[in-house]
């Protein structure tokens, strides 16, 4: 550190360490995302909590996009409200992205952008890009790429990255090939000597190394951690169809599982992925893998999910397990494909013609991503029905933070399939849709059974016990009533809801999925306001019993989640009609995530109505 | 005591429920030739699946091998179900039943996309012309200028199933003649031994709906108009086939990837089921002159089929593997880890 | 008359004149459907009201069904529990058939069935329809279809048809061509003959020409109504794929049309009618007609909407006009093709991903299907947005007595269109998704108009006010209130509900669609048991206020349909959290309609609870 | 001032929004000659009306032609979408841009009937073999074996655009290349003369995800292995053509619906593109020397399209037509009352 820096530092009253947001506007395809994983990582590596969110946009190249890390020392990592730090490099967005900095922040931008400033509020730095890509000898379509990591050099000086950690992060993103990790540490180190030589410290955020708080963790995606799980709990077959923001999980499927799981004992693979023609054909391939007894799944959103009705519709019905991802974006329609959303839960719940009813996984972080894609499977199975797990795509795409995936705690729970054996023992007549044990699911036996008794027609039309085509209005009732007892039943196989209390708690707040993170800090800026509130975070559909409990246990229940409608709120009003009274809708919906700022502030809004 | 066939088995033993279509059904005699070739070659019941998607030929799945397993799924989607299921036990042989309006209307992606994959399986499309189910109504096969009572005139170009199956790159085309029981069983038997999807476009009237002497699906139209295109018989590997030497020029046989051959007889034409492009040719000349052609249109053994793309395991069903196989150690989940930067 | 059936009559205390109901049990496509409209038609003539009911299978030949007439003096129309006289042509039900029959009914069964009858609680009459059909010199692919005469003459016979209504019923059914009129008529006659030589009369059941309730009647079914509504609501664009029960719709459309709107002074059709290779494309083409200015419909069930589902929330997003008849069958999934159901109703009300809305119609009689065939493209292009008409089996396909069709009495209402002569008047820049009149209604542009200003680029993207592309977040919630906000203005333009009152009610019932018959008989045999019931049918969703009125007004409210899960209950529930203790769910799902008698004995085993 | 056409408009009139694709994107190069063409051939920029899915290609309508109505609907649906809305005004002529991904895979059912009936449209498919706008996924138009860094082989056959077109009797079918302006934009001039459906399946690199050289859909190997199947001219209706008379046996002309006329000069092959038969094996050989053809493929006249069908009015838009057309009478209600009985 000079001794300019040095002597501002301690002057600096209001030091703000670990504890601010860093947002960099780059234009998309330009190469910038080495450079924002860089110093995301380089944080992480300093025991630092982070998180990430990138804002872009649907196309290719050459749109603006923005980046923004979140460093809290005290673990949030929902979105902020505030840009404590700019970083500007893109020339169509310089306005906006200087007028978004907070007052007390700071402005980083590239200087061949040559703008007006004319704020005084702020700290204000200019990078030299364009020079030092140049210096760098890179060749000119490598240009504006390395550019982008003069910025890390600048920030990493300014706040105090700690070198060794950027050179970590660089070693992991290039998997130690030195050429490029030497190429671009050498344009870092040259931005962080340059900014020693040519800047002074203006500004208080600054980053230290600290202890604690991440050691036990890891950073992915959802959509990793998601696919993942899926590899752990024995997927077999997955049938797929591009979309954003769920096309990163199938892939990542691909990705890890030779590795994982191709054995040289076996002469074959014991898993298929298949690319389908679209939608209809990925959860079609999907329903026939699962009849035909592998574990399968596709990965798919908004749209997808909109094709795939009829086959899910089928798959209730019949009576076929099977996994669906649907890493939400903004709906209705083709909505925004690169912004996040919990838009699709009723769809979900109750999707298809007729009386239907649906399994839903709700998970709120990257490592409940990787526990609901292995037990999504044992679920689907157990139950014999489609399970969906609703991810977003803020969870699913960006990088988060975490505690690092627990192994499996349970065999796999292939359900209630009879085999050869199990034929060859049996005394009684067997039934598809027999209900033997009286709760609603019966036994399957799988086509490649070669016991004479097990072979059955399965349809989407009326059947009886024996899956017997029938038009009978008894049949009909009678099969139909026992599909509502297997939901019930299921409901001792769903993850149960998860309660975070706070003394005194006379409210409550109620949410799902990806909003934990601003609801749990939610909770405790609430606190500090003196108002204590209770939190239950579902983790499945249809509820247990708890959610109940919890409501008649508050005065006031918030209902918060990311959509127009409220569509918990009326899931919930629909469960517990004698309990609506007490649940009030919070909801946001315009792209962005939650920030606990809005949970605040709207609830209280609400509490003094 | 009734006649069993080598493995035991009588021929009622392949049956299915009684048929609910219409007596006089094209499909239902293609059931009873899927029956006896079931019966003849010797199969397991239980080492075939069947599959179909919804309408009056969709439905006759439950009318042929009652001790197989079955799908009958959705409209227009049999071939996505089917492709996802032969994944499960790929010693299975798959018997799919389609119509012309499940094939190529509302399912003509799905069974284009089909044979880009070449999934395993014999793809029969019983083809009469019209939606039986919903009562008569076109399909995309009708003949442009069709004219039904209830219907009016069809006014588009129809669709030639066989001609989209060349299109595609089938590795197996043919057509037959609901009316001609033994082409019909002859080319199942054939499709079974292939190895890849086989695609059977079969001419069966529906007499109901479109049965009129002058429509392209009729009895009538389908006799007078049809010509086959080779004597076409089917060897099983277990025999050996014998060819005259007088015969010997007049002769064609092609070996099957399971060992078994078929043998095609010169009758008119001088037809080579291995060449795609002249088959394309041969059809559209038959086509302008108003002839059905029927028999062994195209075959190519060595393409590899989904099964084979994806390497499968040889010897033991991929839906017979637990946890052993599926779950990845402890370690591993700890190696991984440890990548999450 | 014979002296001997005056005798029995005037003996007979019990007599029951125009009030009971016949069930034919024959197979289908044996070609019952001319004798069995011929009953019908002629009881029609007599004056009485009647009704019937067609119970067939799904497939084309050879399994067995069941028509029900209902005649009923009080003009009741709905489903009957009890079979007062059954006529027994199909031998595999036979046994079945016998066993249906009310004491003290009547069975009429083809003598060559030689079954046993065994029971001496009712009246038996044979039927010689072999020998009749023989007699006849029919030839023989015929024979069955003329034996099925042999019933009808032996029927009238025995309760009384005049005979001169059947001579016109089969005028009409042959449109006055002499041949077949006269052959029916023939073996007709001459069963009748039979009967009076050979048959006693030993049952209460008589017809009789009356007056007063017909009189202003048509007989039709639902779909045809529904094609006819179309047509007079100037339908433009019918795009449409075949599927029971809503195949006849458009096929009446198609059959109608020509003679109702070619005129020779217009050098082509108004009109185009497209069968589309499946539904996806069917409504892909109405959403295409809509947006280029076309009254544009299509008609499907189940399975087909599944289908629209992406499509339909294209509509919604970006507000096109189309109309989607969903002619109701008993789902899940394929379900019972051939039964009835009030099964999607969720569906249709939410159905796509994100959050939508829609719009819907819910006729309940054939007169009724008529009117909602104009109203809905008033309704359609005034809010701009899809306009779903809930049928079902029932109503749709069941020929039923309904007053005769009303001419619209409004101009059509082709919403807020803008045209070159409204461009050039304008002085404000044009937005198409501006809220120009603060009802959430923008004005719209169609592709054609030639002023350089109208041009749009329609999107299912994310798009501001005036159709431009955007991710922004402010634009996409402005917009997505603005719908909350056009839904709301939408009230104003939908039917409201109509109510039946009864003196001292206590209670209500709320129901919608054609269970309405059932639920007005239910309410007069309630008020016979001093359980005075009023009765609110839903006409439209989204609801208005007096159906929240009404069930203020009421101690209990019984929300009755023919669905498992409840679904308008359901959504009774979210749009009036406030009053859910007051409401009561009866729910029938078995594919039969709905018969008074389960509605009284449910909401009497409710009220003792 | 700057240059204006004959109907006085400038060239910036004709163009859209700023493109938002990748620089070196084909599909703007497409876009820019739709522009030029629509400039060349004085057309009202209100007398068209633009369709498209989704993808980056369905994107690019948005880059031309801002003053024209048009539609981004869904992801393989454009078909459906333009052709309810064609019925609206049948005086518009529709330009429509989908994608290989668009049109092969999710559309393939779509664009298959589409051709049965003939809608009158310019289809342009801007065919890259991958998916562009969700980051190179293969298409169904990638060849067999490609490889790609991030997906691996390319592991199932491929759909030839132009085949599919032929096979399913569309009456305008040509193949061109991003990379060579004047022929497309010649070729979209015909296309846009043509009355019913046009098929134009260009090859349009896609420069972020598969344009390295070995790629069918790169530029590089597009510009090696293409071979023009003759040299192609449009004549508007209101010029004349002059031949020389030593060209006469070189050169066939082709007259359009709308009396333009297109003029083939021979180069390597004898080739007549109103033979649609000749058309499918010329293009087959090709496909098996791993030539690219482009030009005028196949194009047939007379054919009456979807609106010719239908009968619409000639002289008035369907979509201006009021309730006095629109609603019969009271009486005429009556009537058909009567007939309820
Ligand atoms: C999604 C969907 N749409 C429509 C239907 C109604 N439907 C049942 S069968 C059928 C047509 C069957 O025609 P085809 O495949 O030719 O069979 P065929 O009856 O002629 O043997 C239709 C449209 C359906 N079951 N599902
Ligand atoms: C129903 C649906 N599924 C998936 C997507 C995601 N998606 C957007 S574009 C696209 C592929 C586009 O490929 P192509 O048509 O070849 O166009 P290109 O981008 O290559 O020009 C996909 C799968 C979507 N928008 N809608
Ligand atoms: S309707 Fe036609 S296709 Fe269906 S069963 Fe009868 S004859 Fe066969
Ligand atoms: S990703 Fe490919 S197709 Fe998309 S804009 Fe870029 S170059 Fe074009
Ligand atoms: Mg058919
Ligand atoms: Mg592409």
């Amino acid at each position: 550190m000079t001794e300019q820096s040095l002597m501002k530092e301690s002057s600096t009253e209001t030091r703000v360490v670990n504890d601010f947001s860093i947002t960099v506007a780059t234009v998309n395809g330009s190469g910038s995302q080495t450079s924002n994983l860089t110093i995301l990582r380089s944080l992480f590596k300093m025991g630092i909590p982070v998180s990430s969110g990138n804002l872009f946009p649907s196309n290719i190249q050459g749109l603006p996009t923005w980046y923004t890390i979140r460093a809290s020392k005290d673990g949030y990592t929902a979105r902020t409200e505030t840009h404590e730090i700019v970083i500007a490099m893109n020339v169509a967005t310089f306005a906006e992205d200087l007028a978004k900095v907070s007052p007390g922040g700071a402005f980083y931008y590239a200087d061949h952008l040559k703008l007006d400033i004319g704020r005084d509020d702020i700290a204000v730095y200019p990078v030299p890009a364009k020079d030092l890509a140049k210096k760098s000898g890179a060749p000119s379509q490598l240009r504006s790429y390395v550019g982008n990591m003069a910025y890390v050099g600048v920030l990493a000086h300014i706040i105090g990255i700690d070198m060794e950690k950027i050179k970590d992060a660089l070693d992991f993103h290039f998997k130690g090939k030195e050429g490029p990790v030497n190429l671009n540490f050498g344009v870092i180190e040259e931005a962080a000597k340059w900014a020693k030589e040519n800047l002074e410290k203006q500004d208080p955020f600054y980053v230290e190394n600290m202890e604690g708080m991440t050691e036990d963790c890891i950073m992915a995606t959802g959509n990793t951690a998601g696919a993942l799980g899926s590899i752990y709990g024995g997927v077999q077959f997955c049938g797929w169809y591009p979309i954003t923001p769920a096309t990163s999980l199938p892939e990542a499927v691909k990705h890890y599982i030779p590795g994982l799981r191709d054995k040289p004992e076996l002469d074959g693979k014991t898993y298929a992925i298949v690319q389908a023609e679209d939608e209809l054909a990925a959860i079609g391939m999907c329903v026939g893998a699962g009849w035909a007894g592998l574990r399968s799944m596709t990965s798919t959103s908004g749209p997808g999910i909109s094709l795939m009705t009829e086959f899910i519709g089928l798959a209730y019905y019949s009576e076929i397990p099977v996994v669906i991802w649907n890493i939400q974006r903004v709906g209705p329609s083709t909505g925004m494909p690169t912004r996040t959303s919990q838009g699709d839960l009723s769809q979900a719940y109750y999707i298809g013609h007729g009386d239907t009813e649906h399994i839903i996984l709700l998970p709120s972080s990257v490592n409940e991503c990787f526990e609901f894609g292995w037990k999504s499977f044992d679920i689907a199975e157990r139950v014999q029905t489609p399970v969906f797990v609703l991810s977003d795509l803020d969870l699913g795409m960006n990088q988060g933070m975490t505690e690092a995936f627990n192994y499996p705690d349970k065999e796999m729970d292939r359900g209630k399939v009879l085999w050869e054996e199990d034929f060859e023992k049996m005394t009684e007549r067997w039934g598809r849709y027999l209900d033997v044990d009286d709760d609603g699911i019966p036994y399957r036996s799988i086509p490649g059974n070669r016991n004479s008794k097990s072979a059955y027609f399965a349809r989407g039309t009326g059947h009886d016990d024996y899956a017997a085509y029938t038009e009978k209005p008894d049949d009909w009732e009678k099969n139909m009533a026992r599909l509502v007892l297997k939901f019930k039943t299921a409901q001792e196989y769903l993850p149960s809801p998860v309660i975070k209390q706070k003394e005194g708690a006379k409210i409550g707040m109620i949410a799902f999925g990806s909003t934990e993170s601003a609801i749990a800090e939610a909770q405790d800026i609430l606190e500090s306001k003196n108002v204590p509130a209770d939190f239950l975070r579902i983790k499945a559909l249809p509820l247990t019993d708890s959610v109940k409990e919890f409501i008649e246990s508050h005065d006031t229940v918030y209902v918060v989640e990311l959509n127009r409608d409220g569509q918990m709120h009326q899931i919930l009003t629909v469960e517990y009609p004698k309990l609506t009274e007490k649940m009030v809708s919070l909801t946001k919906h315009n792209g962005y995530s939650l920030s606990a700022e809005w949970v605040v502030s709207e609830l209280l809004k609400k509490e003094q109505e | 005591m009734a006649k069993v066939n080598q493995i035991g088995l009588e021929k009622s033993e392949y049956r299915g429920a009684p048929t609910t279509l219409c007596a006089g059904c094209g499909h239902n005699s293609i059931s009873n030739q899927i029956i006896a070739t079931a019966y003849e070659l010797n199969l397991v019941p239980e080492d075939i699946v069947k599959f179909s998607g919804i309408g009056c030929s969709s439905k006759s799945p439950t009318y042929f091998l009652g001790r197989s397993f079955g799908f009958n799924s959705l409209h227009g989607r049999m071939p996505s179900v089917a492709t996802g299921a032969m994944f499960g036990d790929q010693s299975l042989e798959a018997i799919a039943v389609s119509g012309d309006g499940d094939t190529a209307n509302i399912g003509m992606g799905q069974f284009k996309h089909i044979m880009r994959r070449n999934v395993p399986m014999v793809y029969i499309v019983e083809n009469n012309g019209v939606y039986g189910l919903t009562k008569g109504q076109f399909s995309a096969t009708a003949e442009k200028g069709l004219s039904l009572k209830s219907q009016g005139n069809n006014p588009y170009m129809s669709v030639d199933i066989v001609m989209e199956a060349l299109t595609s790159k089938a590795t197996f085309v043919a057509r037959s003649f609901a009316g001609d029981a033994s082409q019909v069983k002859e080319l199942i038997k054939a499709a079974i031994s292939h190895n890849g999807t086989a695609i059977l476009d079969i001419i069966s009237p529906c007499v109901t709906f479109n049965d009129q002497a002058g429509s392209h699906h009729s009895y009538e139209w389908t006799k007078q108009h049809r010509e086959m295109l080779h004597d076409f018989s089917y060897v099983p590997f277990t025999e050996e086939i014998h060819i005259d030497e007088q015969q010997a020029g007049e002769v064609q046989t092609v070996r099957m990837h399971d060992g078994s051959q078929v043998v095609l007889k010169k009758l008119e034409r001088d037809y080579d089921p291995t060449d795609r492009f002249k088959a394309m040719q041969v059809l559209q000349q038959a086509n302008e002159e108003n002839i059905l052609l029927t028999g062994l249109i195209y075959v190519e053994e060595d393409a590899p089929s989904l099964m084979d793309l994806h390497q499968l395991p040889k010897d033991k069903a991929l839906n017979r593997f637990e946890e052993d196989d599926l779950r990845p150690s402890k370690e591993s989940l700890q190696m991984i880890s440890s990548l999450m930067f």
